[in-house]
C-alpha cells in the first residue's frame, strides 16, 4: 500500500468538496485554496521522491489487483507532471488571493482550482485508459466553469469553440477506449502492453492509436486540431489563464507521451513519422500564428500551440535523448508559459489592457518587472542559458543525431521567431513610452493597484522565474531526473513489471 | 446484431457531425446529444451483445445463471453517460447564456475570440 | 390456465397500445389524438405489465407489476392533462368539425386567468 | 406462447412506427409530444412483454420507472408553451 | 407563476411517492437495478416536477437546505468514503463492511460503499436542483 | 395523505430492518404498517377514516376499471372504423366541491375515460372545461360526469 | 578562472546598487573590476607562451556534455586582455559620457553582463558554453544598442541586430552541435586536434555552412553587415566597445579558433576569402559615403571584419600573422576613434561631420589623438594599423588561388579608408569654426584617458613592434595556425609590392579626401542601389513574416468552428481511416447478422429518427425527436441485457428535455443559414466519418476476445463485492474511481451552470 499515490488525487479532492460545502465564506475558501495546493505540492514532491529513490509506485484501488481493478500509478514521468501540476497549483492559488474577483470566489474559483488539479493530476497518475477519460473530464469540466467564470461576451464565445471542439475530443478518447477495449477486454495500461501485442491485426491496432492520436491532438493543441486553444485562452481571468496554459494542452502531450512509448510502439516508422510531420507544422503554425498578434495574452497563447510542437517532436523522434528532451522540455514549459501570464497580468493591473498598441513605458517605470519578464520569455525563445535553451538543444541535437534535417531546421526557425514575439511585447510595453492617448488610464490602474495585491502578485511571479533559473543553470539535476524518467518510457516492462508483478 | 449496430452507431455520428456542423448553436447542442448516445452505443456494441443475460445474479446464486452480459462495457457507459450529461447540461447553458449575451443564433457571428 | 391468461393478457395489451397508436396517426386534431394515447395507451400498458407480473408467479414481480399499472395509470392523465392544458393554450387548431367551445371565450392567454362564469353566483 | 409474444412484438413494433409518424409530422409541438408520450409507453410496453420473453423480471424494473417518469418529458414541453416558448413549431 | 390546480396536486401526490421510490432504488441498487445515481434521478425528477407545478421559492422551502450544500456534501460523502481503509492501512478505496446483526430481524449491510451510493445520489440530486433552480429562478427575474 | 406517508415510512423501516428490499417486502411492510395504524389510531376520529378507506379505495376501483374497459371499446372502434363518427367539442362543468384532491382527482378520473379529457379547471375553482369526443348528447354525458364527481366527493370524504 | 568570467555577471547583478551608492566616482571605481581582469589575464602570459594551451574545467551539465571548461591559449588570452582592457577604459568613459543619465544604473549592470559574456565566448573550451555566451552578448548587446528605448529608431536597429545575430546563433548551434558529432567531442581542445576527422565528415560543407552563418552575422559579413551601422542607435561607448574588441570580433574569434579544426580547405578559403573580401570593399565604399561621424566608423569597422575574415580564410602563415596583427590594430584605434566620436557628440550636440569645424582650438588633446587614432586606422607609418596593412598587402598578394581578388578589392578598400581617416581627423578640427547645437570645450577626463591610452598604445606598438609579438601576438598566432610560427614585425621591412600598394593608397586617398564633396555628389546618385541592399532584403522578410503570419491566421483561425470541426474530423478520418485502409485494404469484416425483426424496427428508427432530427425545422420537435432516438437507444440496452443503462439512459433523457425546455424557449427558432453547397459538404464529412466508425466498429467486432478483465469482475461481485448487480457493484467498488470522477463532474457542471446564470443576475441588478 502506497498512500503516495493517492494524495495528489485526494488532496485536492477533498480540498475541493470542502471548498464546495463551505461556499458561504470566502475566507474559507481562501484558506483551503492556499492550504490545498500547498498540500498537494508537499505531496506530490513526497511522491516524486519516493518514485525517484524506491521506482514506481503502484496503488490498486479497493485492493482490486491490477489488471481488474483501477491502479494508480506513479513513474517518474507521471510524477515529475505532479509535481509540476502542484507547482502550479499553488503559485496560482497565491496569485489568485490578489487578482480574483469577490464574485467569481464567490462563485467557486477556489474550488474549480481544486478539482482542475485533481483531474490534471488524476489523469497524470492512472494506469487504466478509461480511468483516464475519466480524470481528462474532470479537469475539462472544471476548465469550462473557470473559463466562463465572469460571463464577459468574450469568455461566452471562447466557451462555445472550447468546450464543443473539447467535447469532441473527449468522445474520440472515449470511441478509442471503448475500441480498445472491445479488442483486447481489458482497459489497465499495463495488461494492454502485452493484450495489444497479442492482436492479430497489428494494423488495426494502429488505426485505434491514430484514434488517440487525433483525440489527445486536440487536447495538446497540436496542428491542425488546435484552434480551441487561441480561440479561448485569452479570455478568462489571468490566473486562469496561465493555469490553462501551464497545465491543460500538457495533460494531452503527456497522454502522446504515454501512449506513445507504453503501448504503441509497434509501429514506430509509421506513428511517430506522423507525429513528427504534427510536431513540426504545430511549430510553425503558432509561432506564426503568435507573428500576426499585437495583445499579449493572444501572443502567448499562440506560443503555447508552438512549444507544443517542440514537446512532440522529441516525442516523435523517439530516441533515448528525444524523449529526455521532450521531458525536459515540458518541466521548463510548465513553469515558464505560466509565468508569462501571470506577469501578463501584472501588465494588465499596471495599465488597463493587454493590448501592446495601448501600453508601454514598463521599463521606466518597474525594472524589476522586466527583469521578471525577461527571465520567461527569453527561456521561452530558448535563449541560454535559461531553461528553454537546454529543452531545445536537448531535442535539437537529438534530431541532428537523428539526422532529420527538416524538423531541425524548423525547431531553429521557430525559436527566433518566438524571440521575436518575446521581443516585440518587450519592446512595445516595456522599452515604448506609454501611449499618451491610454496614459490617463494606465495611470489609473496603477494607482487603484495596491501594494499587498502587487507583493502577492510577484511571490508566485518571483519563484517561478527562480525555478527557471534554476532549471536552466541547474540543468544538471533536472536532466537526470528527466533522463531516469525517459529510460523508464524506453522499457515499458519497467511498468508492466510494476503494474502487473510476477502474474505477467 | 452488431453488424447492424455498426451501422446504427456510424449513422448516429453522421448526423450528430452534421448537426454539429451547422450554424445554429441549438443544432450545435442537439448534435452533442446524439454524439454521445454514439460513442456510448459503440462502446456497447464492440463490447459483445448478448440477449436476456442482464449482469445480476439471482439471490442466492453467486454467479449469474446461464451466462452473463459483460458488465463492464455497461459499467463504462453508466460512467459516460453521466459525465456527457453533467457536460451537456453545461453546454446547454452556456449557449443559452452565449445567446443572451450575443444576441445571435448564428455561430459564424461569434468570431470576435479568433483573430 | 396461468399462461393462457398471460398470452390473452399479452394480445390484448399489445392491441390497445396498437389502436393508441392508430389512432394518435388517424385522428384528426391534437385533442382527439390524446384521447386515442391516454386511454388505450394506458390501459394496454397496464394489461401488459399484469401479464408479466402473473407470468413470472411471484409475489415480489407482481408488485412490481402492479406498481407498473398504478404509476402509468396515475402519470397518464396528468400527462395528457399538461398537454392538452398548454396545446389549448397556444392555439393548436381544432378539427373543423368541431361542434362548441365554452373555453375558448373565458380564457385569457395573456395572464393565463380562466373564468368560470360562475363569478357571481355564491357557491352552494 | 412464442407466437404470441411473436405477434405482440409485431404490434408493438408497429406502433413504434405508427407513433414515430406522428412524431414527424407533427404538425405541432403539442402533437409531437404526445407522440414522444406514447412512444415512452411502448418502451414500457416492450420492456415487459421482453421480460416474459427471455424470462428475467429484471427487466420490468425499466418499465418501472419509466411509467413514473415519463411524463415529465410532457409536463416539461407544456411548460415550456406556457411560458412563452415559439408556438408554431 | 404557478401551474395548473391538477399538476399542483398531482406533485403534491407523486413527490413522496417520487422520493420513496429514490430511495428504495437507491438502497437495493447494490443487488438489482438501480443505485445511487439512477436514484438520485428520480429524486430529482420528484423535485422538477413540483418546480414546475409550483415555483423555485417553493421548491427550495421543500428542499430544506441549498442544493450547492447538498452537492458539496455528495462529494465530500463519497470521497471520504474511500478514505476509512487507508486508516486502516489499506489502499484508497477499499470497501469495509459492517455487517449488524439486528436480532430478530436479520443482517443490515453498512458499508463503505453505501455511503459513496449516498454520496452519489446527494450529489447529483444536488447538481440536478442547483441547475434547474439557477435556471427557473434566472427565468423569473 | 399524511398517514399514508406515515404508513409508508412505517412499510419502509421494515424493509430496513429485514433488509429485505424488494416488492414483497415493502408490500409486507405495508400492510403490518397499515394494522398498526389502524390499531393504534383506532380511537381517533381522523384516523379511523384513513383506515377505513381502503376497502372504499378497492371498491371506486373496480368501478373505475370496468369504466376504463367499457370507453376503450368506444374509442377503439373510432380509431379502427375508417369513418370518423365523432361530434367533438369543449364543455364546461360546474362543480360541487371546491377541494384540491377532489377536482384533481376529477380531472384524472375524466381523462382516463374514454371520451373525455380535462382540459383546465376555471381560477376560481367552480368549473371544470372538458373536451368530449361525442357531445351530441351533452345532458347523458354531463349526468355521467356528476355521477363521477360524487362518487370522488363521497371516496375522499 | 571561472571566478574570473563570472564576476561581471555578479557585478551585473550588483552595479546598479553600486552605481547609486557611488555617485559621480561609479565609472572609475567599477573600472577596477575590468581592470583587475587584465592584470589577472596579463598573468597568464607567460603560460602560453610558445603556443602552450591550458584547459581548465569545471562540470556544470556534464549529462549533456556541457560543461565551464575553460580554454587559455594565446588567442583567447589576446581577446580576453582586449575585451578586459578596453573595457576598463568604456567603463570611465562611459561615467563622464552618461554623466546623470537616470539609466546609469542600469546601464553598468547590462555593461558587465555584456563584457562578461564575452569573456565566456573567448574563453570557453567547451562549444556549447562558448554558444551559451554568444547568445548572451545577442541579448546584453540588444539590450544597450536600444538602450535610447523611447526612441522608435533605437528600439527597431536593436531588433534588427538582434534578429541577425540570434539567427545566425541558431544555424550555429546546429553547426555545433554537428560540429561535436563530427569531432566526438565537445571540447575545442579536442576537436581542435582532430582537424582531419572533422574535414573528412560527410557533412563537412553543410556543417560549415551552418557555422559560418553564426559567424557572418555576428561579425556582420556581406550580406548581414547592415545591422552593424544601425547598431551606433546604442551610446557611443557601447559602439565603441562593440566595434572594437567585442560582439562582432566573437564572430572572428571563432573563425580564427576553428581555423586548425576547418580550415584548410578549399570551401573555407573561398567563403571566407571571398566573402571577407567583399565585405571589406563594402564597408570601406560605405564608410566614405557617410557624413555621420559614427557611421563612418562603423562602416570602418566593418571593413576591418571583412578583412578579418578575409584573411583567415586565405589561412597561410602571413595570413594569419597578417589576421591578428590587424586585429589588434584595430581594436586599438577602433576603440579610441570611437571615444573621440562620442566627445565630439557630447561636447558639439551633432553627429554630422559637415556641421562641425575648427574645434582644434577648443579641443586640442581629442584633435591629436584623433590625429594619431585615423593614421593607424589609414594605415600609415609609424602606428602599429600601417604594420598591420602592410601585412595584410603580403598575405592577399600570395593567397592561393584568389589573390588577385583580394588585393584588387584590398587596395581599393585602403584608399577609401584613406580618405575617411583624414575625413576624421582633420574635418571637425581643421577650418573655421562652425555653428553647433551645444557650446564645445574639451572633454573631461574620464572621456579622453580611454582615446589617450589606446593611441598611444597604436603608437607604441607600432614604433616597437616587438612587443606585442613577445607578449602575445605570438602565442596567439599559434593557436590559429594550430602550431607555433616564427615571426618579427617591423615598421620597415624595404620596398617592396605591400609598400607600393600603401604609397598608391595614401596618394590617391588624399585626393579622394580633397574632392571629397565631389565624390558625395556622386555617391547621392548611387541612392538606388539601397533599394537593392541586403537591408531591403531584411525588412522584405520581416514584412512577409508578418504578412505570412496574418494570412495563416486568417485562413486557420478564421473564427468559423464549422471549419475548425470539419479540419478535425477530415484529420481523425485522413489519419485512422487512411491507417485502415493502408493496413487493412478496403476489405471490411461484415459478420453474419442475427436480427429480430423488431430489433431492426428499433435500430431502423433509430437511424431514421437522427436523420429526422438532423432535417427538422422545428427546435423542440427536434428535441423530442432525440428523446425519441434516446428511448431507441434505451430499448437497444433493454434488449442487450443491460437494465441499469436502460433506467439510466431514459432518466437523463427526460432530464434532458426538462433542461432543454428550460432554456431553449429564449433561444430563437431554427435558422436556415447554409447554403445548399454547405450543405452538401457537411454532409459528406458526416458521411466520411459516420462511415470510418461503422467500419472500425466491424473490424474491431472481428477481434476475438479471449477473457475480458471483467470476467473476473464477476466472479468476485458476490463473494468479494458483496452484491449481486455487477455493474452496480463494479461501478461502487471496482472502479470506485472512476465513479468519484464521474460525480465531480456532474458537480463542478452543475457549479459552473450556477455560475454562468447567477453571476449574470447579479450583473443585471448592479
Ligand atoms: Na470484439
Ligand atoms: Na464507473
Amino acid at each position: 500500500m502506497n498512500p503516495d499515490v493517492a494524495l495528489p488525487v485526494l488532496i485536492p479532492f477533498i480540498a475541493g468538496a470542502l471548498s464546495l460545502v463551505f461556499y458561504r465564506s470566502l475566507s474559507v475558501q481562501r484558506w483551503i485554496g492556499i492550504l490545498g495546493t500547498g498540500a498537494l505540492l508537499v505531496a506530490s514532491i513526497y511522491l516524486l521522491y519516493m518514485t525517484y529513490t524506491q521506482g514506481i509506485r503502484v496503488m490498486a484501488m479497493g485492493e482490486w489487483a491490477a489488471p481488474f481493478g483501477i491502479v494508480l500509478v506513479a513513474d517518474l514521468l507521471g510524477a515529475i507532471m505532479t509535481v509540476l501540476a502542484a507547482i502550479l497549483g499553488f503559485a496560482v492559488a497565491v496569485y489568485s488571493l490578489a487578482t480574483i474577483s469577490r464574485d467569481n470566489i464567490a462563485y467557486g474559483h477556489f474550488p474549480l482550482i481544486h478539482l482542475l488539479l485533481a483531474g490534471v493530476c488524476g489523469a497524470f497518475l492512472t494506469g487504466d485508459i478509461f480511468n483516464l477519460y475519466v480524470w481528462v473530464e474532470v479537469l475539462l469540466v472544471s476548465s469550462f466553469a473557470l473559463l466562463i467564470l465572469g460571463g464577459e461576451r468574450a469568455q461566452m464565445e471562447g466557451a462555445i469553440k472550447y468546450v464543443t471542439l473539447n467535447l469532441l475530443s473527449s468522445i474520440l478518447l472515449l470511441v478509442a477506449v471503448g475500441l480498445t477495449y472491445g479488442m483486447t477486454g481489458t482497459l489497465n495500461m499495463a495488461d494492454l502492453v502485452g493484450k495489444l501485442a497479442a492482436v492479430e491485426n497489428q494494423g488495426l491496432v494502429t488505426v485505434i492509436a491514430m484514434l488517440f492520436l487525433v483525440s489527445f491532438g486536440i487536447k495538446s493543441a497540436a496542428f491542425p486540431l488546435f484552434f480551441w486553444l487561441p480561440a479561448s485562452y485569452h479570455t478568462p481571468p489571468v490566473a486562469v489563464s496561465a493555469l490553462f496554459a501551464g497545465l491543460l494542452t500538457k495533460v494531452g502531450v503527456y497522454a502522446l507521451f504515454r501512449f506513445f512509448t507504453l503501448l504503441f510502439d509497434h509501429d514506430v516508422g509509421y506513428t511517430h513519422e506522423i507525429l513528427l510531420w504534427m510536431a513540426g507544422f504545430t511549430m510553425i503554425t503558432g509561432v506564426l500564428g503568435a507573428a500576426a498578434q499585437y495583445e499579449i495574452r493572444r501572443i502567448l497563447s499562440f506560443h503555447i500551440v508552438s512549444q507544443i510542437g517542440y514537446m512532440i517532436m522529441g516525442l516523435a523522434l523517439f530516441t533515448p535523448l528525444a524523449l529526455i528532451g521532450g521531458v525536459f522540455y515540458i518541466m521548463h514549459h510548465i513553469i515558464v508559459k505560466a509565468n508569462l501570464f501571470l506577469v501578463g497580468g501584472v501588465v494588465y493591473f499596471l495599465r488597463g489592457s493587454y493590448d501592446l498598441k495601448q501600453i508601454g513605458g514598463l521599463w521606466r517605470e518597474k525594472p524589476w518587472l522586466g527583469l521578471l519578464f525577461l527571465v520567461p520569455a527569453l527561456s521561452l525563445a530558448g535563449v541560454p542559458p535559461l531553461s528553454g535553451f537546454f529543452g531545445k538543444f536537448i531535442i535539437i541535437r537529438a534530431g541532428i543525431e537523428q539526422q532529420s534535417w527538416g524538423i531541425v531546421a524548423v525547431a531553429l526557425v521557430v525559436g527566433l521567431l518566438t524571440l521575436y514575439s518575446m521581443i516585440k511585447i518587450w519592446a512595445e510595453a516595456f522599452w515604448k513610452a506609454q501611449p499618451e492617448a491610454h496614459a490617463e488610464r494606465a495611470a489609473q490602474f496603477t494607482a487603484a493597484l495596491p501594494t499587498r495585491s502587487l507583493v502577492l502578485m510577484l511571490m508566485p511571479i518571483s519563484a517561478l522565474a527562480l525555478l527557471t533559473l534554476f532549471i536552466g543553470i541547474g540543468a544538471q539535476p533536472v536532466y537526470e531526473l528527466a533522463s531516469a524518467a525517459a529510460e523508464q518510457m524506453q522499457n515499458p516492462q519497467i511498468y508492466v513489471q510494476a503494474v502487473l508483478g510476477d502474474s505477467q | 446484431m452488431e453488424p447492424v449496430m455498426a451501422i446504427v452507431v456510424g449513422a448516429l455520428f453522421a448526423t450528430s457531425i452534421y448537426m454539429m456542423l451547422r450554424r445554429s448553436i441549438v443544432k450545435l447542442v442537439i448534435g452533442l446529444i446524439l454524439l454521445s448516445n454514439a460513442a456510448n452505443l459503440l462502446i456497447f456494441t464492440v463490447g459483445g451483445m448478448k440477449r436476456g443475460l442482464p449482469p445480476l445474479i439471482d439471490e442466492g446464486m453467486k454467479m449469474p445463471t446461464g451466462g452473463w452480459a459483460d458488465p463492464l462495457p455497461q459499467a463504462l457507459i453508466l460512467t459516460a453517460i453521466v459525465i456527457s450529461f453533467g457536460v451537456l447540461a453545461f453546454a446547454v447553458v452556456l449557449i443559452h447564456r452565449a445567446y443572451e449575451v450575443v444576441q445571435e443564433d448564428d455561430l459564424d457571428k461569434m468570431r470576435s475570440t479568433d483573430t | 390456465m396461468s399462461e393462457l391468461v398471460v398470452s390473452i393478457l399479452l394480445l390484448l395489451g399489445a392491441a390497445l397500445i396498437l389502436i393508441a397508436a392508430i389512432g394518435v396517426v388517424r385522428m384528426p386534431d391534437l385533442m382527439l389524438r390524446m384521447h386515442a394515447t391516454s386511454k388505450a395507451g394506458a390501459l394496454g400498458g397496464g394489461l401488459l405489465a399484469v401479464a408479466g407480473g402473473l407470468h413470472f408467479a411471484d409475489t415480489d414481480v407482481m408488485v412490481r407489476a402492479i406498481a407498473i399499472v398504478v404509476f402509468v395509470v396515475m402519470t397518464a392523465p396528468i400527462a395528457a392533462h399538461a398537454i392538452a392544458r398548454a396545446g389549448y393554450f397556444v392555439g393548436v387548431p381544432f378539427w373543423d368539425r368541431t361542434l362548441k367551445d365554452e373555453l375558448r371565450e373565458r380564457l385569457d392567454t395573456r395572464d393565463h386567468m380562466l373564468r368560470s362564469g360562475l363569478e357571481d353566483k355564491p357557491r352552494e | 406462447m412464442e407466437w404470441v409474444v411473436t405477434l405482440t412484438f409485431i404490434m408493438l413494433a408497429l406502433s413504434l412506427l405508427l407513433a414515430f409518424v406522428r412524431l414527424v409530422l407533427g404538425p405541432s409541438l403539442p402533437d409531437r409530444v404526445v407522440a414522444l408520450e406514447l412512444l415512452a409507453l411502448i418502451t414500457v410496453a416492450f420492456s415487459v412483454v421482453y421480460a416474459v420473453h427471455v424470462d428475467v423480471a429484471h427487466f420490468l424494473d425499466v418499465a418501472l420507472v419509466l411509467a413514473l417518469t415519463g411524463f415529465m418529458a410532457a409536463v416539461g414541453f407544456s411548460r415550456f408553451l406556457e411560458r412563452g416558448g415559439t408556438r408554431d413549431e | 407563476m404557478m401551474g395548473s390546480l391538477i399538476l399542483r396536486t398531482a406533485a403534491r401526490f407523486l413527490l413522496p411517492l417520487l422520493l420513496l421510490f429514490s430511495l428504495f432504488m437507491l438502497l437495493r441498487g447494490h443487488d438489482e437495478p438501480g443505485g445511487g445515481f439512477i436514484a438520485g434521478l428520480i429524486a430529482a425528477v420528484a423535485f422538477a416536477l413540483y418546480l414546475f407545478a409550483f415555483d423555485a421559492a417553493r421548491t427550495r422551502q421543500l428542499l430544506g437546505v441549498d442544493p450547492r450544500l447538498l452537492l458539496g456534501l455528495g462529494l465530500l460523502a463519497a470521497t471520504v468514503s474511500g478514505l476509512p481503509s487507508i486508516l486502516l492501512g489499506e489502499a484508497f478505496f477499499t470497501a469495509i463492511w459492517w455487517p449488524i446483526d439486528v436480532p430478530g430481524f436479520g443482517e443490515v449491510k453498512l458499508s463503505t460503499p453505501l455511503l459513496f451510493d449516498i454520496g452519489v445520489y446527494l450529489l447529483v440530486l444536488g447538481a440536478i436542483m442547483t441547475i434547474v433552480l439557477a435556471l427557473d429562478e434566472a427565468e423569473e427575474e | 395523505m399524511r398517514l399514508f406517508i406515515w404508513n409508508i415510512m412505517l412499510a419502509l423501516a421494515w424493509v430496513s430492518l429485514t433488509g429485505n428490499f424488494s416488492g414483497s417486502g415493502m408490500l409486507t411492510g405495508f400492510a403490518f404498517g397499515y394494522l398498526m395504524l389502524a390499531f393504534v389510531t383506532r380511537m381517533s376520529g381522523e384516523t379511523r377514516s384513513y383506515t377505513r378507506k381502503i376497502p372504499q379505495v378497492v371498491g371506486f376501483t373496480l368501478f373505475y376499471i370496468w369504466e376504463i374497459i367499457r370507453s376503450n371499446v368506444r374509442v377503439a372502434y373510432e380509431v379502427l372504423t375508417p369513418t370518423h363518427y365523432m361530434k367533438p367539442g369543449v364543455i364546461g362543468l360546474p362543480l360541487d366541491s371546491d377541494s384540491d384532491a377532489v377536482i384533481s382527482l376529477l380531472a384524472n378520473l375524466i381523462t382516463m375515460t374514454p371520451g373525455t379529457l380535462s382540459l383546465d379547471v376555471s381560477n376560481d375553482r367552480r368549473m371544470l372545461f372538458i373536451h368530449a369526443m361525442y357531445i351530441d348528447d351533452e345532458e347523458a354525458l354531463r349526468r355521467d360526469l356528476k355521477d363521477l364527481e360524487r362518487r370522488v366527493i363521497e371516496l375522499l370524504s | 578562472m571561472l571566478l574570473a568570467v563570472l564576476s561581471g555577471f555578479i557585478l551585473a547583478a550588483c552595479a546598479p546598487w553600486l552605481t547609486r551608492l557611488l555617485g559621480d566616482r561609479a565609472g572609475w571605481v567599477l573600472a577596477l573590476l575590468p581592470a583587475a581582469l587584465f592584470v589577472y589575464f596579463l598573468s597568464w602570459i607567460p603560460l602560453t607562451a610558445g603556443g602552450a594551451a591550458e584547459v581548465v574545467h569545471y562540470s556544470w551539465i556534464p549529462g549533456l556534455d556541457i560543461n565551464l571548461s575553460f580554454l587559455v591559449d594565446g588567442l583567447s588570452l589576446l581577446f580576453a586582455l582586449l575585451i578586459s582592457g578596453i573595457g576598463t577604459f568604456i567603463i570611465i568613459y562611459s561615467g563622464g559620457y552618461l554623466h546623470g543619465h537616470e539609466y546609469l544604473p542600469r546601464f553598468y549592470g547590462i555593461m558587465f553582463a555584456f563584457m562578461a559574456a564575452m569573456l565566456g565566448v573567448v574563453l570557453s573550451n567547451n562549444i556549447i558554453s562558448l554558444f551559451v555566451f554568444w547568445e548572451l552578448t545577442s541579448i546584453t548587446s540588444y539590450l544597450l544598442i536600444g538602450f535610447n528605448h523611447e526612441d522608435k529608431q533605437a528600439r527597431w536597429c536593436a531588433l534588427q541586430g538582434l534578429f541577425v545575430t540570434v539567427a545566425g546563433g541558431l544555424a550555429l548551434l546546429a553547426g555545433l552541435i554537428m560540429l561535436a558529432g563530427a569531432g566526438g567531442s565537445f571540447e575545442l581542445s579536442e576537436l581542435l586536434n582532430s582537424g582531419d576527422v572533422l574535414r573528412d565528415y560527410p557533412l563537412y560543407t553543410g556543417m560549415l555552412i551552418l557555422i559560418l552563418f553564426g559567424t557572418f552575422t555576428k561579425s556582420a559579413q556581406v550580406p548581414f553587415h547592415f545591422w552593424l551601422p544601425n547598431a551606433m542607435a546604442a551610446p557611443t561607448p557601447v559602439s565603441a566597445y562593440l566595434h572594437s574588441a567585442t560582439m562582432v570580433k566573437a564572430g572572428i574569434y571563432l573563425m580564427a579558433r576553428l581555423n586548425p579544426g576547418l580550415g584548410g580547405t578549399d570551401q573555407w578559403l573561398y567563403t571566407l576569402g571571398l566573402f571577407g573580401a567583399v565585405t571589406m570593399f563594402t564597408g570601406s565604399f560605405m564608410a566614405l559615403r557617410s557624413t555621420d561621424v559614427k557611421a563612418m566608423l562603423a562602416y570602418s569597422t566593418i571593413m576591418a571584419l571583412g578583412t578579418l575574415t578575409m584573411l583567415i580564410g586565405i589561412g597561410t602563415e602571413a595570413a594569419i600573422i597578417a589576421a591578428l596583427a590587424f586585429l589588434l590594430a584595430h581594436a586599438l584605434y577602433k576603440a579610441a576613434l570611437f571615444m573621440l566620436a562620442g566627445g565630439l557628440d557630447h561636447e558639439t550636440g551633432t553627429k554630422n561631420i559637415l556641421n562641425m569645424g575648427g574645434l582644434r582650438r577648443l579641443m586640442p588633446v581629442s584633435f591629436i589623438t584623433a590625429c594619431v587614432a585615423a593614421l593607424s586606422l589609414a594605415g600609415l607609418p609609424p602606428l602599429f594599423g600601417f604594420i598591420a596593412k602592410e601585412l595584410m598587402f603580403e598575405a592577399t598578394l600570395h593567397a592561393p588561388a584568389i589573390a588577385t581578388v583580394t588585393t584588387v578589392l584590398a587596395v581599393i578598400s585602403a584608399i577609401m579608408i584613406m580618405a575617411v581617416a583624414a575625413l576624421f581627423a582633420l574635418r571637425p578640427y581643421t577650418g573655421k569654426l562652425k555653428e553647433t547645437p551645444k557650446q564645445p570645450h574639451e572633454a573631461p577626463p574620464s572621456m579622453l584617458a580611454g582615446p589617450v591610452v589606446l593611441a598611444a598604445l597604436s603608437l607604441v606598438f607600432g614604433v616597437a613592434g616587438f612587443l606585442p609579438v613577445q607578449g602575445i601576438l605570438h602565442s596567439a598566432v599559434a593557436a590559429v595556425h594550430g602550431s607555433p610560427l616564427e615571426f618579427k614585425l617591423y615598421l620597415w621591412h624595404g620596398v617592396n609590392t605591400p609598400l607600393l600598394l600603401s604609397l598608391l593608397a595614401v596618394v590617391t586617398g588624399l585626393l579622394v579626401f580633397a574632392g571629397w564633396d565631389r565624390v558625395l555628389a556622386v555617391y547621392r546618385r548611387l541612392t538606388f542601389i539601397d533599394r537593392f541592399g541586403p537591408e531591403r532584403g531584411y525588412e522584405r522578410v520581416m514584412a512577409a513574416l508578418v504578412w505570412v503570419a496574418e494570412w495563416q491566421t486568417r485562413v486557420l483561425q478564421n473564427g468559423y468552428m464549422r471549419n475548425y470541426l470539419i479540419t478535425i474530423l477530415l484529420t481523425a478520418v485522413a489519419l485512422a481511416g487512411g491507417t485502415f485502409f493502408i493496413y487493412t485494404g478496403n476489405t471490411v469484416p461484415f459478420g453474419t447478422v442475427d436480427i429480430t425483426f423488431y430489433e431492426a424496427v428499433i435500430a431502423a428508427l433509430i437511424i431514421a429518427g437522427a436523420i429526422v432530427v438532423s432535417l427538422m425545422q422545428s427546435r423542440l420537435g427536434a428535441v423530442a425527436t432525440v428523446g425519441m432516438v434516446g428511448f431507441g437507444v434505451a430499448l437497444i440496452y433493454v434488449l442487450f441485457s443491460a437494465p441499469d443503462l436502460a433506467i439510466t439512459q431514459i432518466m437523463v433523457e427526460t432530464l434532458t428535455v426538462i433542461l432543454l425546455v428550460l432554456v431553449l424557449y429564449r433561444l430563437p427558432r431554427f435558422l436556415n443559414l447554409s447554403s445548399t453547397a454547405a450543405r452538401i459538404r457537411d454532409a459528406l464529412v458526416a458521411l466520411l466519418f459516420g462511415g470510418m466508425m461503422t467500419v472500425l466498429i466491424l473490424a474491431v467486432l472481428d477481434v476475438e476476445v479471449v477473457a475480458p478483465i471483467s470476467d473476473q469482475l464477476v466472479a468476485w461481485s458476490y463473494d468479494e463485492g458483496h452484491g449481486r448487480n455487477i455493474v452496480n457493484v463494479i461501478l461502487v467498488d471496482f472502479r470506485a474511481l472512476d465513479t468519484l470522477g464521474e460525480i465531480f463532474v456532474v458537480g463542478l457542471a452543475a457549479i459552473g451552470v450556477y455560475a454562468m446564470i447567477r453571476l449574470r443576475a447579479e450583473d443585471k441588478r448592479s
